[in-house]
């Protein structure tokens, strides 16, 4: 008696969960005539709002390319469109949603992730699923070490991020010479730590102080009191924008002079300068562009970094910063790649993102046969009287960079 | 109805899921393929939870700690000794999680309730600081694990190594193993009184548990392509497990794997649909489990209570 | 006669400045039946505690075929062939009768022989003896006090003692259950198992009893057969006071 | 020279994570329930501080009371309407009971302010003195003096007003306590409503020296946890001596053992004590 009542009752419940499951609305495919990107983007979790700049950046090229008569491939023009889900900012999650976008919606291409750990496990994906996939947010050379030929990145490496403050710091006088490097303990910031390290080595200059923090660390006045001993010119961090704002404030109170310092991640984006408003002042950050680089982009898209500024602005009513410009980056890539190689078939287009070879609003798009881009150089922007300017390589400058920061109590 | 499994139905029906589940790779779908094997891997983490937290009464917070130790050892083996046979790895993983279980094990299960449940969750935070400062294992930085080619075979592994999670519960439950652990879950002193040793038997739990974990670890570890200490030893793989085990039925076999495909259902369909609000919806549902499901849908089920028990215990704990 | 079956040294038990035993020594013979009384407070269950290895005495021992009992982990003591009821009865209250006993089959004395299915046939004829086997599939949460009891005993056989302590199985039961409960303690005993009984019942224990040791504030102050024992003044004086044991002697019944 | 300004920075940031474990030793002790969601109760009392202070520009010191209230007043609700409701069951209820609730408050939380980070910069943020080598920042000693205060406070009300004393007695017995008279599940409520009450203050501290977005919550319930057991469970003092010695602890930690291992170093002395002297250093031997 109870158990049929039981059993049947079970069975209904599991039964309507597995429905559930299947029930998610495959959507048909798009007719033909439109080309859809998939993108496994962060809405909610620890990267949420890096998810957002992300989609902006992506979202601005796709209405810009319908805009203007859409894309022509083989003697067909297309639309373009990106089907979006919410990773969590959860590296699995990102994976499985790239199978979805490719296996369920039957997407043509993947753009990538926000964040190193997601674009890994999505790129271990892309590469069985063989669809290309262009990033613009994983700049950690761990990804690229498995011989994955599916996966790109517009961005420079992570090493390279607080390169060029050390480069600019060499030409300016007096000639700094210790560094001190903090960095949080993660895929992305430790290898920004260890390329500021080694440049500094390489050219003369004395690592002081090398450390890390635990990734969401609270406090760092221990981090900051070891800085303070070794009284460093250079105090540099690769790490996250909280630790950017706990770290400068920590220096603030605990009275730390240096004549430069240096984030990889905070400077660049206006809650730095809004949070810590004239304490923000005289900070320098490497920043894969900055609205003011001069760089003159082939055709096909806005070529200058002051016009895609402008209409970035109009659009979304802030002024576009790095993660903006290297999302769209990504979808340029594609954009070149997909027109020389006149057909849709992923292989081919793949192929065509190897050799690509272009300069666009954002600087050089050019892979190595890893898939990470070498050859783009780091910009370097300063805080000035709370505005921000890029002030290296001299080639972009748009304003001389203010050095040596004075002493807090000197401002 | 011999034994402590849970409600037989129940249980039939779902060895008749595990079956089915058996079958998913011939889809050729890979994104019901990872979604399968999120599920399976969730009802593993969750049936070794649920023989130290359901069957022994010790709620232990840390057993994503030897998922992640599992995990490790796998992506060590190809990182070091570009090792990528599953059946090494998960063996490795096994022996790792259970020499660990029984070394904290000891300390640590002389604790109990809140103490214990807290000494678990320090255990795993801490392994995972550690783990971040080790340069042999990746440090912070973690590392990439190159998956097989034939890519289908995480799946099937992962199936056998939840089965075998389910088959060994399932034996336990049917044998005086189980009835240890039930004892001291009831009544630890009493227990201690009729010959079962306590403090060997809550380490034989955890361990069994351990070493279920760390073998999901090794197959998540190559199929995920990507391994550093946030992703090993993440808060979900803490907690999903138990919230699976609660929605299902704690104490049972078939609890876990129940609780792990409508935990998962839940949370995929919530996805698609409200994309921004999803994970708001998954502390509600949490919220609404702990409150009217207590004991777990088995439970509800299960012929032992009835209705009547059900509206008492809920009674009882109202103050 | 084999070295003394079962010992118990000059025990005392400290808590703090309270002495609840104060330097108690008695032998217990293989197969007797010992009945342990005294008022309230007197130290019975303290020393049940220590016979049984639940506490450690403060000083002296209890020693079982010449082994300390203090010595051996309490889980262990039940292998030693001494097993104990609760005065608090302690059932696993999720688990049905028949596994509650089962329990004690699996890891008593020759738990190790038995496997699962062994256990719950034992469990079985037990629970037919003490008279449970109707509520044998019932949750132990269900049963009535006396069920209790009744549950307490089984699971105390279970474990397959030589020695069995009793710590007020009968209190709350009727007449007929105590006549029922009486014949079952000795259908026990002279299946070659020793009991220590505690009871409050003096008709119970003097006529289950081969001898009777009194308890009074933490000392052994009477020891012997039954009747002897019951008549004695100080044994009145402890239970009832001075007056009425003075009384008592001018006019004995 | 190293070490003195180590121990400053331990004992100051001590002082915030006194605060942050009195909320949380209070509803441990007198109700045996480990609330998971104290962080996000943390959290709402930085947000308190920064929306006044953006919009109205109130000091954050001033909007402590405020914080205080507005979580009080939330934290009766849902002692009263939810938790009640699961009081007495076992351990793991409670537990996941809070963890969801923190899910909830959190996402709905990351719903209306959005993902970025804030943070409020006062005029005197950063102002800082110095005595021989050591540097202190005003704001942390100030935080440090307000947390004195707050347990204090604390420590006389529980003693000696009614209402005190009838949670005290609450803790040892609740059918003792029910017998004589006192309503539980209103006390109960009042109790959880202190412990939120006195995470939005600790929030509004926090919110002086850390930066916000609505996880920063997350990491302070542990760090209660490990002040509690540390400094004894069920008494004032017990968290405030936890807070102290972990803040130092944690800073030592950090400097000679290694920035890295900062946290771990905490973490596995928390166990060590559990395992030691679980009634931690004050605690009264609990049940």
């Amino acid at each position: 008696m109870g158990c049929i009542r039981v059993g049947a009752l079970f069975a209904l419940i599991v039964a309507g969960a597995l429905a559930l499951t299947t029930a998610v609305p495959a959507p048909a495919r798009a007719d033909d005539s439109t080309i859809v990107f998939g993108a496994a983007l962060a809405a909610t979790g620890s990267n949420a709002r890096e998810g957002a700049l992300t989609k902006a950046g992506y979202d601005f090229w796709k209405d810009y390319v319908n805009a203007h008569g859409g894309m022509k491939v083989g003697g067909k023009t297309y639309k373009v469109d990106i089907k979006y889900y919410d990773d969590e900012s959860n590296p699995q999650t990102a994976a499985r949603l790239v199978e979805r976008l490719v296996s369920e919606d039957h997407v043509n291409f993947i753009l990538g992730p926000y964040g190193s750990a997601n674009s890994a496990t999505a790129a271990a994906a892309v590469e069985r699923l063989k669809v290309p996939m262009v990033e613009g947010n994983g700049a950690a050379a761990s990804i690229f070490s498995q011989g994955y030929k599916y996966t790109f990145a517009v961005l420079a490496p992570g090493f390279k991020y607080l390169q060029g403050i050390l480069e600019m710091a060499r030409t300016l006088k007096p000639a700094p010479k210790t560094v001190a490097i903090s960095t949080a303990n993660d895929t992305f910031s430790v290898e920004v730590g260890q390329g500021a390290a080694d440049y500094a080595t390489a050219h003369g200059m004395q690592v002081v102080y090398q450390n890390k923090y635990p990734a969401d660390t609270t406090d760092v006045s221990a981090i900051v009191s070891a800085i303070k001993a070794t009284n460093a010119d250079i105090v540099l961090n690769g790490g996250h924008l909280d630790e950017a704002l706990l770290l400068q404030r920590t220096f603030k109170e605990q009275d730390v002079n240096a004549k430069i310092f240096g984030y990889s991640v905070g400077p660049d984006t206006p809650d730095f300068r809004k949070t810590l408003g004239k304490d923000a002042d005289w900070v320098f950050g490497g920043t894969q562009w900055s609205p003011t680089a001069k760089y003159q982009g082939a055709p096909g898209f806005i070529g200058d970094s002051k016009v895609y500024a402008a209409q970035f602005q109009k659009k979304y009513g802030y002024i576009p910063e790095y993660h903006n410009a290297e999302s769209t980056a990504a979808c340029l890539a594609f954009m070149y790649a997909i027109e020389k190689a006149g057909t849709l078939d992923p292989q081919k287009v793949r192929d065509a993102l190897q050799n690509l070879d272009v300069v666009t609003f954002y600087g050089i798009l050019k892979f190595d046969s890893r898939g990470i881009n070498v050859y783009k150089p780091m910009a370097v922007n300063q805080i000035q009287h709370g505005q921000l300017m890029t002030v290296w390589p001299l080639g972009v400058q748009n304003a001389k960079p203010m050095y040596p920061t004075p002493a807090w109590s000197a401002r | 109805m011999g034994g402590i499994t849970g409600n037989a139905t129940a249980l039939r029906v779902t060895v008749g899921i595990l079956v089915l589940l058996a079958f998913v790779p011939l889809l050729h779908n890979g994104y019901y393929e990872n979604l399968g094997r999120s599920v399976l891997m969730f009802a593993t983490l969750s049936l070794g939870w649920n023989l130290i937290g359901g069957y022994t009464g010790y709620v232990s917070f840390g057993n994503v700690a030897f998922f992640g130790l599992g995990a490790y050892t796998s992506a060590a083996l190809w990182q070091h000794w570009h090792q990528q046979s599953l059946l090494v790895a998960v063996l490795c993983a096994i022996v790792v999680g259970v020499v660990f279980a029984a070394v904290l094990g000891l300390p640590i299960l002389r604790l109990r309730g809140h103490y214990f449940a807290i000494a678990t969750l320090g255990m795993a935070l801490a392994l995972q600081e550690i783990v971040a400062n080790i340069d042999w294992l990746g440090a912070g930085a973690g590392y990439a694990v190159r998956p097989l080619d034939a890519y289908s075979s995480y799946y099937v592994a992962m199936w056998i190594v939840c089965a075998g999670s389910m088959l060994a519960t399932y034996l336990i439950a049917r044998s005086k193993l189980g009835y240890a652990f039930v004892a001291i879950r009831e009544n630890e002193e009493a227990a201690a009184v009729l010959g079962v040793d306590p403090t060997r038997y809550k380490v034989i739990a955890w361990a069994i548990g351990a070493a279920m974990a760390a073998a999901a670890g090794a197959v998540f570890a190559g199929a995920n392509g990507f391994i550093d200490p946030p992703t090993a030893f993440a808060t979900d793989s803490n907690v999903f497990p138990i919230v699976m085990a609660l929605l299902g039925g704690v104490g049972t076999v078939a609890g876990p794997l129940i609780g792990a495909i409508i935990l998962t259902a839940i949370n995929e369909s919530l996805w698609s649909r409200f994309p921004q609000i999803h994970t708001l919806f998954f502390g509600a549902v949490i919220v609404l489990v702990v409150v009217f499901l207590p004991r777990g849908l088995l439970w509800l089920l299960d012929t032992r209570g009835g209705w009547r028990a059900v509206a008492a215990t809920l009674g009882a704990y109202r103050v | 006669m084999s070295e003394a079956f079962l010992t118990i040294e000059d025990v005392e038990m400290h808590f703090g400045g309270l002495h609840a035993l104060d330097g108690v020594s008695f032998e217990v013979e293989r197969g007797s039946v010992t009945g342990l009384i005294g008022p309230n407070g007197s130290g019975k269950t303290t020393l049940m505690n220590c016979v049984s290895g639940v506490c450690k005495p403060t000083r002296g021992s209890v020693r079982f075929h010449g082994r300390r009992i203090a010595d051996v982990p309490t889980y262990a003591v039940c292998r030693l062939g001494i097993a104990r009821t609760f005065q608090v009865v302690k059932p696993f209250a999720n688990l049905t009768v028949r596994e509650n006993v089962a329990v004690g089959a699996m890891y008593g004395r020759n738990g190790r022989e038995r496997g699962a299915r062994a256990s719950f046939e034992r469990a079985q004829e037990l629970c037919e003896i003490v008279g449970l086997s109707h509520l044998a599939g019932r949750l132990a949460s269900e049963l009535t006090v006396p069920g209790r009891k009744r549950l307490e005993l089984a699971k105390a056989l279970a474990l397959d003692p030589e020695v069995l302590l009793l710590d007020e199985v009968m209190a709350g039961l009727n007449a007929t259950e105590v006549d029922e409960a009486l014949r079952l303690l000795r259908t026990v005993n002279e299946g070659g198992v020793t009991l220590i009984v505690v009871e409050h019942l003096m008709k119970a224990i003097a006529s289950i009893s081969t001898t009777i040791v009194v308890l009074a504030e933490g000392k052994k102050i009477a020891q012997g057969a039954p009747a002897e024992v019951l008549a004695s003044p100080q044994v009145i004086e402890a239970y009832l006071g001075s007056r009425y044991a003075a009384r008592q002697r001018q006019s004995p019944p | 020279m190293l070490f003195w300004q180590d121990l400053v920075n331990g004992i100051l940031v001590g002082g915030i994570f006194a605060v942050v474990a009195l909320g949380f030793s209070l509803v441990w002790g007198i109700m045996n329930i480990i609330n998971l969601a104290h962080g996000a109760f943390i959290m709402m009392g930085a947000y308190t501080a920064y929306v006044l202070f953006a919009t109205w520009h109130v000091d954050p010191f001033l909007s402590i009371p405020i914080g205080f209230v507005l979580l009080y007043a939330f934290g009766y609700c849902i002692q009263r309407f939810v938790i009640n409701y699961v009081v007495r069951a076992p351990l793991l209820t409670t537990f996941l009971l809070t963890f969801g609730l923190s899910l909830l408050i959190v996402n709905v939380a990351l719903l209306i302010f959005h993902g970025d980070t804030k943070g409020i910069t006062t005029s005197y943020s950063g102002a800082n003195f110095s005595i021989g080598a050591v540097t202190v920042g005003w704001t942390k000693l100030w935080t440090l003096l307000v947390a004195l205060a707050i347990t204090a406070i604390m420590h006389v009300w529980l003693s000696s007003s009614r209402t005190g004393r009838a949670i005290r007695a609450m803790a040892l017995d609740i059918d003792a306590a029910q017998l004589t008279g006192v309503r539980v599940s209103h006390l109960y409520a009042v109790v959880f409503g202190l412990g939120a009450g006195l995470a939005g203050a600790a929030g509004v501290l926090i919110s002086l020296s850390y930066s916000l977005q609505p996880s920063m919550g997350d990491p302070f319930v542990i760090t209660a946890f490990v002040c509690c057991v540390l400094g004894g469970l069920g008494t004032v003092q017990g968290a405030l001596v936890g807070g102290l010695v972990y803040g130092v602890l944690e800073s030592f930690g950090a400097q000679y053992i290694g920035t890295g291992l900062q946290d771990a170093v905490a973490l596995v002395v928390l166990l060590l004590v559990l395992i030691v002297r679980p009634r931690g250093i004050l605690g009264k031997v609990t049940a």
